[in-house]
């Protein structure tokens, strides 16, 4: 009886405290000083059509590196946790149309997934996506393959490489130009080509291999090794 | 147009987080809340930011299940219950 | 004339959203909800493609193939892990 | 108009994420509402970035670059988002692989049989 109350209690004060915002909402009409600062810098100074990419990788790029570190950490912690119990792997039966639609299939979503994190400065997508979706291209041959071994050791390699690659990029741009993660330190091109906008899709194919490998890692630590 | 989308999705939304809670089956439960994250995409879109929708689609319905089915897979082996 | 048709369309989908949920809600086996989220997956795709005509932005639609592959791979785990269970 | 309903319908999955938390028994099902909740806060932040009648930060043929300032969204939101969206999956994971052992451990779902810290 008392713990109802108690719930009845945390729930009323969460709505209480969103009452606020929906009492005194107005929809903008427009953008505030920073956010037009991002969109103009973007487009003038860094040559980067998707102002959400520029944001992600120069403007926000610590909090980026930061949240790539936590990704590794829960890959990590998955690791540990799960780590060695072989009985209780997961086990599937040999399905013909499945294995043999699945073959053509992994080969264009992994197409797709390059695609995406090579165009993250041109259309919506970038690194985190593509990750996701070459991740789930391993889940789909996980999935159709009896005997699909994904093999830890590269996919440690590529994780590595990529991330040692993200720093090093960074501490380039403090070396040749004004700061951390600047990416003047390649030459801006034409607006709009795919080689424009200096290192920012080098960048994002960084965090895009980085992602998909580490996601990768927790989808195979997590069916049983 | 547009506000009719957003009412009718957020219903069904809202009506899918309710039977997420309520299912006695956890399967059950793990494909309405596949629903929730699936719908949830197409606002993102409608809010103008298809950067959120494609991660929301590519995470929400395709990994956040199965990583859901393997735990519920590695928890019960063999019970079945619908 | 053209825009009353695409209207429709979008009612259509929406209606059809909404019934194919109410399968999921009341479908007694899992195979019934499973069929339920690919049907209902397979239209929301409809209503993406016209959110992107309505809008009049054409990267809108890449959107739409991605949602397309990821919500095949979710149907084919949910599928295999009914075919382990019996 | 649009942002003030989908704020409503945010703040509406919080709760309802933040009440299956607080009151359900089974720890998958506690994960689900840790997950409902994510997705509403995901919501509620991306409506407050939205402008009327305006559209997707990225320069195309529908938008013009000289004037892009008064035409799209505020894109700060959806970069903040976008990043969350991937560490909620990562947490989903360890938290599923925490209840993995603990299951191993006491061949328990329910929350009532782990005692060890209740006060």
């Amino acid at each position: 009886m008392i713990k109802n109350i108690a719930v009845l209690l945390a729930v009323a004060g969460l709505l209480m405290i969103f009452l606020p915002v929906i009492s005194g909402f107005q929809e903008r009409d427009n953008l505030n000083e920073l956010a037009a600062d991002y969109v103009d810098g973007s487009i003038n100074d860094l040559g980067t059509p998707n102002v959400v990419t520029s944001v992600i990788v120069t403007y926000r790029g610590l909090d980026t590196l930061g949240e790539v570190t936590v990704l590794f950490l829960a890959t990590v912690g998955v690791g540990l946790l799960l780590k060695g119990n072989r009985e209780d792997m997961i086990k599937i039966s040999p399905l013909e149309l499945l294995e043999t639609t699945s073959s053509v299939l992994v080969a264009l979503i992994m197409v797709l997934g390059i695609y995406i994190f090579t165009h993250g400065h041109l259309t919506p997508g970038g690194g985190f996506q593509g990750g996701v979706v070459i991740a789930s291209g391993f889940l789909l041959l996980m999935l159709s393959k009896v005997n699909a071994k994904i093999s830890h050791s590269i996919m440690n390699f590529v994780e590595s490489f990529s991330g040692v690659a993200y720093v090093g990029i960074g501490i380039a741009g403090i070396v040749l130009t004004i700061g951390f993660l600047n990416p003047g330190i390649l030459p801006l091109g034409q607006f709009g080509d795919l080689f424009s906008a200096g290192a920012i899709p080098v960048i994002y194919s960084l965090i895009g291999l980085k992602v998909g490998s580490e996601l990768t890692s927790i989808l195979v630590t997590m069916r049983g090794e | 147009m547009i506000p009719v989308i957003i009412i009718g999705l957020g219903v069904i939304m809202l009506a899918a987080a309710v039977a997420a809670i309520y299912f006695k089956s956890l399967l059950a439960s793990i494909i309405s809340a596949g629903v929730i994250s699936l719908l949830a995409s197409v606002i993102y879109l409608i809010l103008g930011s298809p950067d959120v929708a494609m991660t929301e689609a590519s995470i929400g319905s395709g990994l956040t299940t199965v990583i859901f089915l393997f735990a519920l897979h590695r928890v019960r082996k063999g019970k079945s219950d619908d | 004339m053209a825009d009353t048709i695409y209207n429709a369309a979008a009612i259509i989908a929406l209606v059809s959203i909404g019934l194919t949920f109410i399968r999921m809600i009341l479908g007694p086996t899992a195979a019934d909800r499973t069929v339920a989220l690919d049907g209902m997956t397979i239209i929301t795709i409809s209503l993406i493609v016209y959110i992107a005509y309505y809008l009049n932005r054409i990267i809108y639609l890449d959107v739409a193939i991605v949602y397309a592959l990821m919500s095949f791979i979710g149907v084919v785990a949910i599928a295999r892990y009914l075919e382990r269970r019996k | 108009m649009i942002s003030m309903y989908t704020l409503i319908l945010g703040i509406a999955l919080l709760v309802i994420g933040f009440y299956a938390m607080l009151t359900r028994k089974n720890l998958i099902k506690i994960v689900i509402g840790f997950s409902i909740a994510d997705t509403g806060t995901h919501i509620i932040i991306v409506s407050l970035g939205y402008l009327r009648g305006k559209t997707a930060p990225i320069i195309d043929g529908a938008v013009n670059a000289v004037n892009a300032v008064q035409e799209v969204v505020d894109p700060i939101p959806s970069a903040l988002v976008l990043t969350a969206i991937v560490i909620g999956l990562a947490v989903t994971a360890v938290m599923l692989s925490f209840i993995v052992e603990m299951y191993k451990k006491n061949k328990s779902l329910s929350i009532d049989d782990y005692q060890e810290l209740k006060w």
